[in-house]
């Protein structure tokens, strides 16, 4: 198994482990938590692909997880104010009951 | 790969497993954290070293910091009684243990991935800011925007709207505090959720 | 002859290094780095507690600690064995943990405190070619391992189950996170004039000399607001009066670590005051020439002594601070840190960008100290005339 | 000007640190073990015995009549009466204590024993290093270490113990005018009864131990 095996390897994993917590847990916090896991899998992906590539002097490997960096921060602000706003409406956080379309 | 390589994949790996099976929210979250350094400890050993210290500092510096806040701003700091899982999640375990199966097959079995490793490039600082300031002048400005309207975004949905959030607050005041059994001097139980 | 008692610990290392196979050297040298590291600094803490002591008991008119010397002489040393019955009495306390704390994230929690701390060391210049790592991004990885920090003080106040360590950790993050931005932005004014994040690079920018005194960058417009930006908001970060909210004793008895006691609280108060050493020292490194001597003809002096009296002095002024300015009030505090700092750290980056396109001309001079003084004062005034400075408005409580 | 103010304060302090380096009169604080305040007039800490002339055992005030026993609030003193009586101040036969303990953990300083004393044997002192490393045996003071002089009470209550010996004198010249009073209606009746044998009548029993 080459190093770049491994890397993806672990990757996929921890793709996996952040897909399987996103879709079983229940708390809309915990969901945040898996999309990021599975940010940082693609994130590694990006880095693993730049070290052992061809190219590595372009930096592109390393921009895209600058910028999916910044992207990740905007969306777990996002979605934490979202997960707020749905407890003061709603007195929970668990996504199983917020279900309906009407508040 | 080194040794050093495995361990730090390992405890990645296991930080993401813990935080996305135990059962306390702030648990979860720190396990997260420990999941985020050991990606950014897996970023170091591939010589991309200012993408591993941006990873600590957004990652476990802000991201982490952030969730904890909304855990305990939406009173789940406690274990819940009930389940904490969703009522399809054997399919979701199914499905996570397919892409894995999917993945990893086609990790193994590509004949895209390069075979030879290259010595690792050095990058500078500067390397990246040169990059930054020139090819990706662009995609910089619109993250900057994209940062701008993330952050009025969530001020305007995390604000309290009018008078009705009031009478939100009325409520919350009126709770009494709950009567199960929950730990005394902790003042963010979970027993006053409906 | 000065210049090998400049390098005396370089050679030693070198020294030291010698002995074990060549294949272990980068282990050996980084062990020996660590050991150095764990020996001086604590070291240095422990005579900074008693200059506290004294030196608060000197500004209330009082003698301040003055009886413990060498142990079992008369030898008294003006109270400066002091630290060894208190480090004993601290380390050989009953270690109590509340029996509805979370027991793992409990004892965790100041572990986790001092490694990012003793990390953030690890890029420091002490002295010339007397940093541990020579990091390209040294500064980034300062401010990322000093955000972890955040974490542990979050750990130990939500697994005591105690509402005081709650609301001190809560107290904490949020000022920690509020302040780290105008720590962050006042750093960024001289990553754009020195060109990089190297820490040793930035020194090497203001080791140099015009009419026997250094190009500082805290005898520039930007430089000095950037220092005193600096400054103030790594009072903020290191929790100390007037930004002591976070373990306000008297409101909330001690803040995140209310439930601590023994060789743990040991660990806490440690971890502070090594942060507290660590961002000074980047202080220093950024705005005060860190090993570099002031004037060209006191270069003799061993550079680490400049690093170490340069810590030593603005601790002081810390004490000095602690000892005159009563606490904050949480909106005061987040006033400040929002509206008068963020501010004028943004301008003051504005600045130093005019600073390096009006290139070496004399003008630059008068220029940006105009703009920087006048920022200062529409900021301050605006700040004094703030509504929120005057009495507070309860809104629920009547 | 923001910042004024912090400035102001800033100096104050530095003020304060150098000032306390150059002029020892702005340090109050007192080195104990070395130094000690002067204790104030009416300082009061815990009480002893009063004792006149050299021998405390003699000299002891106390006739043992228990009234501070009864007195005391928190009951910390503990008095044995004698078998026998040996003559006061005054001359008369008066009992004195065998045992007179006072527990000093449980003794409030409250000075209730001292007024109740009709004797003025009973009194407050000032010394309060009492603290010692046997919990039971050695808070426990007893007789022989409670009697304490005249002259040491004098000089640790100047004002207290003029009183008290006025009160003391004026007993006692009083005792002793009845004396005299006593001797000269005897001597009068012994003349008397001198002069008439047969209405010789004894006198009325005067003092035995007659001292002055």
């Amino acid at each position: 198994m080459t190093p770049l095996q491994t890397c993806l390897l672990v990757s996929a994993l921890l793709f996996a482990i952040g897909f399987a917590g996103a879709v079983t847990r229940r708390h809309a916090i915990l969901v945040l938590i898996g999309i990021e896991l599975m940010l940082n899998a693609a994130n590694l992906n990006f880095i693993a692909f730049w070290r052992f590539g061809p190219h590595p002097e372009a930096l592109t490997g390393i921009m895209f997880v600058l910028f999916s960096m910044a992207l990740a921060g905007a969306e777990a602000a996002v979605g934490l104010a979202l997960v707020i706003a749905i407890y003061r409406h709603k007195k929970t956080s668990n996504l199983d009951e917020v279900k309906d379309l009407k508040g | 790969m080194s040794s050093f390589f495995i361990i730090t994949g390992v405890v990645t790996l296991l930080g993401a497993a813990f935080a996305m099976s135990l059962r306390n929210l702030v648990h979860c979250a720190l396990a997260m954290a420990i999941a985020f350094s050991g990606v950014a400890a897996l970023y170091l050993q591939l010589a991309a070293q200012f993408v591993g210290f941006a990873e600590i500092l957004v990652y476990v510096g802000a991201i982490a910091i952030l969730i904890v806040f909304a855990i305990l701003l939406t009173r789940s700091g406690e274990a819940p009684e009930q389940s904490v899982l969703t009522s399809g999640w054997l399919a979701g375990i199914a499905v996570s243990a397919l892409v894995f199966t999917v993945l990893g097959w086609a990790v193994l079995n590509s004949s895209a991935i390069p075979r030879q490793t290259s010595p690792a490039p050095v990058v500078t600082v500067k390397n990246i800011g040169d990059a930054l300031m020139t090819k990706f002048v662009l995609p910089l400005e619109i993250i900057g925007l994209v940062l701008t309207i993330a952050l009025i975004g969530a001020v305007l949905i995390a604000l309290k709207e009018g008078s009705q959030s009031k009478a939100d607050d009325e409520g919350l005041k009126m709770k009494k505090p709950s009567s199960s059994p929950s730990i005394p001097g902790s003042q963010f139980s979970t027993g006053g959720r409906p | 002859m000065f210049n090998s008692l400049d390098q005396i610990f370089v050679t030693a290392l070198h020294w030291l290094v010698s002995f074990v196979p060549e294949a272990l050297r980068p282990l050996a040298s980084s062990l020996v780095c660590i050991a150095f590291i764990l020996s001086v600094f604590p070291g240095v803490f422990a005579i900074t507690t008693i200059f506290e002591r004294k030196g608060i008991g000197r500004i209330q008119n009082r003698y301040g600690p003055n009886r413990v010397g060498i142990p079992f002489t008369k030898i008294r040393l003006c109270g400066f064995g002091q630290f060894i019955p208190d480090g004993i009495k601290s380390l050989t306390k009953e270690d109590i943990v509340p029996r509805a704390a979370d027991k793992i994230v409990h004892f965790l929690a100041p572990v986790v405190m001092l490694i990012p701390v003793m990390l953030a060391y690890a890029v420091l210049p002490f002295g010339k070619n007397m940093s541990v790592t020579d990091y390209d991004a040294g500064l980034l990885f300062f401010f990322a391992v000093g955000g972890a920090v955040e974490l542990s003080v979050f750990m130990a106040g939500w697994s005591s189950r105690n509402k005081y360590s709650l609301l001190g950790a809560m107290r904490a993050i949020a000022q920690m996170v509020s302040y780290e931005i105008p720590l962050i932005l006042s750093a960024v004014t001289v990553v754009m004039i020195v060109g990089s994040l190297n820490l040793s690079e930035i020194v090497k920018h203001q080791n140099q000399y015009t009419f026997g005194i250094a190009h500082w960058f805290v005898f520039t417009p930007w430089g000095l607001a950037g220092f005193i930006l600096f400054f103030i908001a790594s009072l903020a970060e290191s929790n100390r009066t007037p930004f002591d909210l976070p373990e306000a004793e008297s409101e909330i008895i001690a803040g995140y670590f209310t439930e601590y006691s023994g060789f743990k609280f040991a660990l806490f108060f440690l971890g502070e005051y090594l942060g507290m050493f660590a961002i000074i020292g980047l202080g220093i490194t950024l705005f005060l020439g860190g090993w570099t001597s002031p004037v060209s003809f006191l270069t003799w002096i061993p550079s680490y002594v400049w690093f170490l009296s340069k810590l030593m002095a603005i601790v002081f002024v810390f004490i000095w601070i602690r000892a005159t300015l009563p606490r904050l009030r949480m909106d005061q505090l987040m006033n400040f840190a929002w509206k008068f700092m963020l501010p004028l750290a943004l301008i003051n980056i504005l600045v130093a960008g005019i600073w390096h396109y009006l290139g070496a001309d004399w003008q630059r001079w008068p220029v940006c100290a105009a703009i920087i003084f006048g920022a200062y004062a529409v900021l301050g005034r605006g700040l004094m005339h703030n509504q929120k400075l005057g009495k507070r408005i309860y809104r629920y409580a009547e | 000007m923001l910042g004024e103010q912090i400035i102001k304060g800033m100096a104050v302090t530095a003020r304060n640190f150098f000032g306390s380096y150059v002029s020892k009169e702005r340090l109050t604080t007192v080195q104990y073990p070395e130094e000690h305040l002067v204790p104030k007039e009416n300082t009061r800490q815990f009480p002893f015995l009063v004792y006149d002339g050299d021998d405390w055992e003699k000299g002891l005030r106390c006739v043992a009549c228990q009234i501070c026993e009864k007195e005391c609030p928190p009951k910390c003193i503990y008095i044995v009466k004698s078998k026998d009586k040996k003559p006061d101040y005054k001359g008369q036969p008066q009992l004195y204590p065998l045992t007179f303990d006072i527990d000093i953990s449980v003794c409030m300083s409250c000075q209730i024993c001292v007024e109740v004393c009709p004797f003025e044997s009973i009194k407050m002192d000032t010394k309060f290093e009492l603290s010692t490393g046997d919990r039971f045996g050695g808070l426990l003071i007893s007789k022989d270490k409670l009697a304490k002089s005249n002259g040491y009470y004098q000089r640790i209550h100047p004002q207290d113990a003029a009183d008290s010996d006025a009160v003391i004198a004026a007993e006692k010249a009083k005792a002793e005018a009845k004396a005299k009073a006593a001797a000269e209606a005897k001597a009068k009746a012994a003349t008397a009864a001198m002069a008439a044998p047969p209405a010789a009548a004894p006198a009325p029993p005067a003092n035995p131990g007659q001292k002055s």
